[in-house]
């Protein structure tokens, strides 16, 4: 997308620095290719590290273009309690009504 | 050394007890980090004491009174009196109970508190100085620090605080009676937030502005919302004037302004209030101690961490660069920080960064406007719900203003949302959860929204943006 | 043949001009579809006519009028006087405009309006009688139906609505003076909306339920909240009573009631307000005729694509059994309805159905409640942040009730929430968001949100289930 923005929801992104992935290089499944959490894991499993803190300072705008993502690296990961996949399959569509509709078309 | 110096070491020092500051230490804390928290003046900082609480909760009174007195067109009829006394009273009890909590909040998750200012003495450690004449000082030692020592209101050429009859917006809130006349200089958001309120208790005010409207920063259509609304609550404006000086006259004071071609008018008041911006706190700090460097401007540099150049420092809330002089977002800078330090995987990427400006009516607005996006490449589609469509707005009298909503049109996503009218402060939080979601259009139209509420418009406009709002035409 | 019979077609045929009828036909027509609209009595329903339009002004006026008089510790002096026939003219020009603003929408977007009385003559046409003696009648024949024809007020045995001193709310809602005593039989939130409007206005209320609370399926922590605040209005509730009956005395009314066990008491007013409930609109339209059959209590079952047994004819809005009686459930059915004539791929598969109650407090529910989700088989989690802990709810002087957000403990999905607090009709909005979305409780807490504003209660209730608010304890 333009400015390179990823659209995704903040758990995906904290799952993705926990995992050490570079969410902006996976392509999402979601409606309009939004990442989900899948993707993340895909990506991770797909061993495509991006393990990526380079722990030195870096500037970044938060103004004007506040809504460009920075770019997600790793943090000094340690494990936070993440979204199960499994979950996902309960009797409830846990999808957004853009997921749904999609599905059903 | 001092007498009473003595020197403790702590994980984590935070240095100022603002919503940076005190959110960053009860988080730091929450981690299992041995947490001290500085603060030299009150618990709160600028927002509970002397900005965010004390300004809202005088407009909650002020639009109570001005409402009820002008009503009758729903049939009641009152001529509400504000006793300006027992209102600040009331707005008092509301700060001290906040800022009571703030302290217990801290102690309850185990932070440790200082009363005290703090100032660096290198990169490892500050000393404290107790308020007051001999009651010593200290030294603290800390393997990380987050700086969240805020900011302080602009004084220009010619108006100094200290004197009586010039306010800045911290004197206007501890003001015990209600101006005749108040000049206003500057119709930024804390401006034209202290101007609709003055008005609404009696105050005959005239604003003067260098730039050509009210709200810079915001998009005309929105500004315009206002600055009309505030116009009808009587409120004069003067735009393409500085404000020069002032001198008194009798118990007057005489501002005067002059335009960019050098022609002066002169404007006669009670009480002429300063609101042209803030600059963040770092110069009594020593930073230069602990090797940081302000920019120009007095701010400091982080990274998507929150880390100034000192890795091990951090800063939040006011006092960093770029990044908007909200309480919210130094409240989010502080978790950031916190949780960093606390090795957790965050970082500050908030797509959404919602706004409020708490005039008549209010303003929410969050990410992209149509102009931002098409420049960040997207092709942005707009939505619009006015409020006079809306049956919620109607019934509540409000009906000025709309919900917009941009999003990129090939791909629906939401990019953002600028919403003028009732409740805009409210209304936004949808809109930045859908932002920050990387929600679509369709997720948002697609959603039930209660019947009757203003929140409808934000659907409407998503619809409208679809080209399929039920309550609008489409264009 | 009556005289001016004639008989035209139509793709869609919608009967009832509703929230569920007119949003049907304005989708219906932008889908490109002939479509067809017959109302037998005023456009907008119960809904705009008489239902949630009409009470909003009223509780506005009134929560208006009783906040100006009791804002004494704000500083605001106040004896507001409500002119009751001013108020009911100005609720009813905010009717008209609304009603007027259907009807030009459904012509704007090409909806042919016919208006009439609908009886089904076979599955395949209607005949339509026009208002009034002599007005005559036509036939429509129609490839599908919308049966979108409401509900009306359940009358109880011994209360006649024809009867001067008893109403229905829609008399209420008519009512040019305030009684000086009303007694509501049903605490739902029909009852409950209206007795707090009374008692504001200065009736003195007595509300008499059969079941032993108020806002019967509503949770007990949430209920007592709405009630606590009813009482302090003065509002005098007698639970597990039943109203068996009313006489005259001279111009009062004597209600009876009576217990379980046969004890009776009664009540003296000048007016009796029934509110127990409302049933289908069926049982006029020669069903029959098309083939359909009601359940036993008169509503239309269909699928989730809004189709009743008969794949033509749908059903929306309070007529479709198993479906909340609300209009936004009944408009999204509509869209639904149309959207399927028209060949989308649509269904009715909400998640997520807000619902609100605009007592004082007011209520905004979603989704499932702590007690539902572990029937369903999850985990819950469950966060709660109480409005005395807000800042903005503080500055606004309203600091009873909470936010509760419940979660699954697992995978973090936000599942639902309650609130009850100020402004919580609108602040449902973001939960109902959440839960459609498919959210988590870190994607709620991860949001910034706009300091200081109710919304926060928001986040902080998501912080608090995942441990970590900042400003409540955490259990
Ligand atoms: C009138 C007004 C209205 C406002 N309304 C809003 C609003 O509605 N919404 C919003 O988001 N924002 C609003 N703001 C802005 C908001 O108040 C600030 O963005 C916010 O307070 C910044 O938080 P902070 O923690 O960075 O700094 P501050 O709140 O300024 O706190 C800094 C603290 O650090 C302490 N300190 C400084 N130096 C030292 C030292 N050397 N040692 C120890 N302690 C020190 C100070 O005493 C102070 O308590 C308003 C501001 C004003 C003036
Ligand atoms: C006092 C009160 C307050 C309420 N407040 C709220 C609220 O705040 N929020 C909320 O969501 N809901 C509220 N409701 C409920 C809401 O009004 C209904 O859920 C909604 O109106 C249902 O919409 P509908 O389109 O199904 O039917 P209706 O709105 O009842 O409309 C049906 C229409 O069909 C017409 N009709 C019936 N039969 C025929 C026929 N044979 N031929 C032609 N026309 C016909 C009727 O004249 C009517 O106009 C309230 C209701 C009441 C009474």
């Amino acid at each position: 997308t333009p400015s390179g923005r990823v659209f995704a929801s903040p758990s995906v992104r904290r799952l993705a620095r926990e995992l050490g992935v570079d969410i902006a290089s996976v392509s999402g499944s979601g409606p309009s290719g939004r990442v989900t959490e899948s993707d993340v894991r895909a990506a991770d499993s797909g061993g495509d590290d991006a393990d990526a803190d380079d722990d030195g300072p870096r500037n970044v705008s938060f103004s004007g273009n506040s809504a460009v993502s920075k770019s997600g690296d790793a943090g000094n990961g340690k494990t936070a309690g993440a979204a199960s996949a499994e979950a996902a399959g309960r009797a409830r569509t846990l999808a957004a009504p853009a997921t749904r509709r999609l599905a059903d078309e | 050394m001092v007498v009473g110096d003595i020197s403790t070491g702590t994980e984590v020092l935070i240095i100022g007890a603002g919503p940076g500051g005190y959110v960053a230490a009860i988080r730091a804390a929450q981690h299992g980090l041995d947490t001290t928290l500085v603060e030299k003046d009150a618990y709160g900082g600028t927002c509970l004491n002397h900005g965010c609480i004390p300004s809202k909760a005088f407009i909650t009174a002020s639009s109570l009174a001005h409402e009820a007195g002008h009503a009758e067109e729903m049939g009641i009829h009152a001529s509400p009196a504000v006793d300006m006394s027992q209102l600040r009273n009331w707005k008092d009890g509301v700060v001290d109970q906040l800022t009571g909590g703030v302290e217990k909040l801290c102690k309850a998750n185990g932070v440790n508190l200082i009363e005290g200012t703090a100032r660096f003495k290198d990169d490892g450690a500050v000393r404290i100085e107790h308020g007051g004449e001999g009651q010593g000082s200290e030294t603290v030692e800390f393997e990380h620090c987050i700086v969240a020592t805020g900011s302080r209101p602009i004084q220009i050429p010619g108006f100094e605080f200290a004197d009586d009859p010039v306010w800045s917006s911290r004197d206007a809130l501890a003001t015990e009676s209600v101006p005749d006349r108040l000049v206003v200089v500057g119709a930024g958001y804390i401006g034209m937030e202290l101007s609709t309120t003055f008005a609404k208790l009696g105050a005959d005010v005239t604003v003067v502005e260098m730039l050509d409207d009210v709200l810079p920063g915001y998009e005309d259509d929105v500004a315009r919302v206002v600055r009309k609304r505030a116009e009808s609550l009587g409120i004069d404006f003067h735009f393409g004037e500085g404000a020069s000086g002032w001198s008194p006259d009798g118990d007057d004071v005489v501002v005067e302004t002059e335009t960019e071609d050098g022609e002066t008018s002169t404007y006669r008041a009670d009480k002429v209030l300063v609101a042209v911006g803030r600059s963040p706190v770092t110069d009594t700090l020593d930073i230069e101690n602990a090797g940081l460097e302000a920019t120009e401007n007095g701010f400091l540099e982080t990274d998507d961490r929150m880390r100034t150049s000192v890795e091990h420092i951090y800063a939040v809330g006011d006092v960093v660069a770029d990044s908007p002089m909200l309480a919210h977002v130094g409240s989010k800078e502080g978790i950031v920080a916190a949780e960093h330090v606390a090795g957790e995987p965050v970082a500050y990427d908030a797509q959404a960064v919602p706004a409020a400006v708490f005039t008549d009516p209010e303003i929410g607005t969050v990410g992209m406007t149509e102009a931002e996006a098409e420049e960040a490449g997207f092709t942005p589609v707009v939505g619009t719900m006015p409020f006079n469509a809306s049956g919620r707005a109607m019934t509540t009298g409000h009906t000025d203003g709309f919900a917009r909503i941009v999003a990129d049109e090939e791909s629906g996503f939401v990019l953002g949302g600028q919403i003028v009218g009732p409740e805009a402060s409210e209304l936004v939080a949808e809109l930045a959860f859908a932002v920050e979601m990387g929600a679509t259009l369709e997720d948002v139209a697609g959603t039930i929204h209660t019947h009757p509420t203003l929140a409808e418009a934000v659907m409407e406009a998503a619809e409208n943006a679809q080209g399929q709002a039920i309550h609008t035409l489409n264009r």
